[in-house]
């Protein structure tokens, strides 16, 4: 089912929280909503739910206008962060919830139970109670319970907030897979990044409110629209340089470095900041323009070594290298660099040029 | 952490502090089945002569098992009709947005503590007007008036507790707002539930004034009255058979707690621990 | 959710419960600065008559004041005892391993909802035995011990919920196990301690049947005594002047619950809010 | 200050937590306890500073044997996962508290709480209180109450599980820079290997209430003594094969697989069971012995993609590889293998060859 928001604004008194928004989540697909708390992310879930009323602005489910249906009868699965089982019914019952209150016949009942518990791998935990159940396992009852109702599209909130590391990864591919072999439209809310790359087909992020960039998770990566969205995505995160167009070239004066702009960005006038964004990727010993600077902290990831570099003037490079059996130690100067092809060009707003 | 305190001196403490009440409870039993002379400490023989109250009626007074009926009637009434306003009630209070709540809420609790002799006047004209003076009717009327803000109160707690996401969850299952109230929400404040209906049985069960006051008739006396009559009756003061007579009355309420101390103890723990 | 939900309904119903109650209040005060002719219902002329009490003794009883101030230092006396008694005895109870501590919380919640009635004979022989009978020292002693049960339980849930870090986040900082209550529990725990406080000078502001078995002497009398021995005085009953002491007698919790409903909801949210 | 654990027990009732446990934390080091929840490693923190007794054994402190000092003079400072601060006193009380509990005159006082405000760098948040602060605030602020006595040695308690993935990435160096700048000795518990290998010297693994190796993150992550520590470390976690030996090689029948024992591993005899770990980095396109799969799940990760392949018995093995602009789609066939020498092989037990 294809989900159509159309100029939605919401308010909290005098608050607007969010403002004429748009947005399409096509059929099959599963879209995130990425940004950080308080953006309006859980707000949209909830008005495409029918939780939220909506100030202004319409919902439609694929041609039908179901902005003033009520929740119950908009018939679609949510799992909330909390996951919200029922904890005085078993397993077997918390999933049967929503096709008992439509009276659905017993044999019904017992059969779409078992084929849900069958598709989110629970069928031995369907006499347990929420209680006696982990994290994950409860995160399925409730996947399972969402979708028992053959639902027009599903809504994930958070879902793998209360989840430790280890869960989490495996919660992750559990869910895209479930999602994809069932074919359902899936909207994900969340402001972890990680996440939204690795679940979703295309992430909207959203900031105070405003959708500002609507992509691929890969495409998002290496062109984001702005520098919110480009410090937003990507782990360990990317540092910045300010920077002044002259002659073709960027100046960064503070590291006493001149960077020529790549070909595929149109030159700016002599006298315009720049914001240059380095990813740790990208800032290695083998690149060809040099920013030298002292080791402040090693961390050691197993696979990899990420390095904090402090330049002269005080701010911070990350570089990101593979790793080694004698990683340099705090103190140490290199000497590394950077190549204008990797790194992103931002204007004085942010936007990306 | 224990090791970084002493605790011996406490339970010392409370032990004596604690000594003297179960003493006296046992001291009590004794003197209802035993005689004492005049002047003396010690028992000097075996009797069940201050029980005799159960099988035949005292002069000038009703059977003390129409007494107990009474109080059973009262008790149990105004047990349900606690119970079935609070669930109602609080539920609407706790999630619902009424406008002026905060204000009536601090209205409940007002009344509850308000100085009941000073209504009790007003009370009794009233029931006097509506011809509902001496009757049972009257009296649980009021007693559960008077326990209402208290239930409302502890039941609120309660569903104040019930995550607000569970009921999210039920409306987006498709159930109605009643469904999600009976089916989700009432099962989870059952802990609640069960304690506020055991004291409010036990409340009813122990009331004095109310009925001493509204319904002081033989037909509709209760065992507190009963019990409280018996020494108010200057010329036949039996000191052994007002004993036996209050340890007939207090015994429900001993059995009763010994069983459900645990379910009671919620009403404390204000859902938290529910 | 609201838009789940009519909400009208309810607000019309709890306004026409509530409306009765303040319209009660109203008439009581306007009877005590009016005289009515037998037989009519409105009012005919402005009088303060029956605040005479105020400035002249009423024939056969104490002063008003005199009654004022024992009650004032009969409630003072039973917070301050309660207050110092519980919040170290829960203390205790919350966060130290005690043999038998759940068997002691029972035991005081038993205490707390045991029908006083059938302990006040056993109370009035005590105190007539060490000679407390008939003195304000002796009812404060009962009443501050009734009353400990609640205040322990109260306090108990407001220590249950300080975190066992902050503690141990103390005693690493080199505080000793007195001055890590003192300085950072109690601070804590300090809206149940005003709440618990509030609610038990109310408590004994409000108490009735202990003072009037236990200390109905006129120099030790209360207010709630004088109010109802008012009654008791079958020839010259003064209905009128009978709503003014009730008024007087009134009026201080009506204000003090004005001033800290906040505080007393405190006590309700056992902690948890606080 | 060097502190050293003798043959440490711990019971509670009839459960032996902690058995016979020795360890020694150099001086100025920063030592992680690593392990899963219920492994014991904040019970032998707290049997450190003294909140814990400990059943048998004895602590030392440098030369002293402090065993039955109670915790009030150890002088250790400790960070409490919920940071325990002080509601109701401001971030300077918090910070002087164990300073005025002495009784330390008030220039004092002033002169030493100013410079640990200063060291974590919450000069500007004296004179709020504990609620008005974010997660990484508090978290600051209670390092500086647990430094600000100059105890002998640091301990902390999760430090980072409350905070954000944001946030904790910047804890992480603040903790340890803070650590490094003092030159104090520090123990760190916590249950994320990412925290333990990336702020610590050194790590002791734990797990069921025995230490299973100390050794350097580098070290630990390239030569793990069991399986066990081969799972827990390493992020995407490694995967593992089961397979037999026969002459010098190892064969794995339901992968068609044969490999042979690479030079530095003593081979052992025919037919011993043998499990191979195989980490995502080391299972890419351009090895030579191939192990044939099926894309099942891909996490794109900006950086990298991430790349769950089903073997042809079900099992699975990660492969972790540089972004691409079109990364696989799941179902696609690929034919990618491993290098022996990269690999790490386990006997039946799960010791390291």
């Amino acid at each position: 089912m294809e989900i159509v928001i159309e100029n939605f604004t919401k308010r909290f008194g005098d608050l607007t929280v969010i403002e004429n928004m748009n947005l399409i989540i096509k059929e099959g697909e599963m879209l995130s909503l990425l940004g950080p708390s308080g953006c309006g992310k859980s707000t949209t879930l909830f008005a495409i739910c029918g939780i939220a009323r909506m100030d202004e602005g319409r919902v439609f489910f694929g041609e039908k206008d179901v902005t003033h249906t009520p929740t119950q009868q908009r018939n679609i699965g949510v799992v909330f962060q909390s996951y919200a089982l029922y904890p005085h019914m078993t397993v077997a019952q918390n999933i049967a919830f929503p096709l008992t209150v439509r009276h659905e016949s017993k044999q019904t009942i017992k059969k779409e139970v078992g084929e849900m518990a069958e598709l989110v791998h629970i069928e031995d935990l369907m006499d347990r109670r929420p209680e006696q159940l982990s994290g994950g396992q409860q995160q399925r009852v409730a996947l399972a319970r969402a979708l028992v109702r053959k639902p027009g599209a599903l809504l994930l909130d958070e879902p793998l907030a209360n989840l430790d590391a280890k869960l989490r990864l495996e919660m992750r591919s559990e869910i895209r897979r479930v999602q994809l072999e069932t074919g359902i439209s899936a909207v994900l809310v969340t402001h972890d990044q990680v996440e939204a790359m690795s679940m979703s087909d295309r992430i909207a992020i959203m900031k105070d409110g405003k959708i500002l960039q609507v992509a691929r998770p890969a495409e998002m990566y290496q062109y984001p629209e702005n520098d919110f969205i480009a410090s937003f995505l990507g782990n360990p995160p990317i540092a910045f340089l300010d920077g002044i167009v002259s002659d073709e070239n960027v100046v960064i004066q503070s590291v006493d470095l001149k960077l020529p702009v790549p070909e595929n960005i149109e030159v700016p006038p002599n006298g315009t900041s720049i914001r240059l964004g380095v990813r740790p990727e990208f800032y290695q010993p083998h690149h060809p323009h040099k920013i030298p600077g002292t080791v402040s902290f090693v961390e050691i990831q197993g696979r990899e070594n990420l390095y904090d570099i402090n330049l002269k003037d005080g701010s911070l490079l990350r570089s990101i290298q593979p790793a080694d059996v004698s990683p340099l130690s705090p103190g140490t100067k290199v000497d590394w660099g950077v190549q204008p092809e990797q790194l992103l060009f931002f204007d004085k707003s942010g936007k990306r040029l | 952490m224990s090791h970084n305190f002493k605790n011996w001196p406490i339970v010392v403490g409370l032990t004596i502090a604690s000594v003297p009440i179960i003493f006296m409870y046992v001291f009590l039993f004794v003197d209802t089945v035993t005689d004492t002379l005049p002047g003396e400490m010690m028992p000097n023989r075996f009797t069940l002569e201050h029980w005799r109250f159960l099988w035949e009626n005292i002069e000038g007074k009703a059977s003390v098992w129409l007494a107990m009926l009474n109080t059973l009637i009262f008790a149990s009434s105004v047990t349900i009709i606690v119970l079935s306003v609070s669930s109602t009630a609080s539920y609407a209070l706790s999630r619902l947005n009424i406008p002026f709540r905060k204000e009536f809420l601090a209205g409940i609790l007002m009344l509850h503590a308000f100085p009941s002799i000073t209504l009790i006047i007003a009370i009794f004209l009233v029931l006097q007007m509506i011809g509902l003076y001496n009757t049972l009717f009257g009296v649980i009327l009021v007693k559960a008036s008077l326990q209402l803000p208290l239930g409302i109160w502890i039941m609120k707690g309660f569903y104040d507790a019930v995550p607000w996401e569970i009921e999210m969850a039920g409306i987006q299952d498709g159930a109605s707002r009643f469904v999600v109230w009976y089916r989700l929400v009432l099962p989870q404040v059952r802990p609640g539930f069960l304690a506020l209906g055991l004291f409010s049985f036990l409340e009813g069960w122990s009331e004095y004034i109310l009925p001493a006051i509204l319904a002081p008739a033989n037909e509709v006396q209760m065992l507190s009255v009963y019990l409280a009559s018996l020494i108010s009756d200057d010329q036949h003061f039996d000191f052994n058979l007002f004993k036996s007579v209050g340890l007939f009355y207090a015994t429900p309420v001993i059995i009763f707690y010994l069983f459900f101390q645990d379910k009671l103890m919620n009403i404390y723990g204000g859902g938290t621990k529910g």
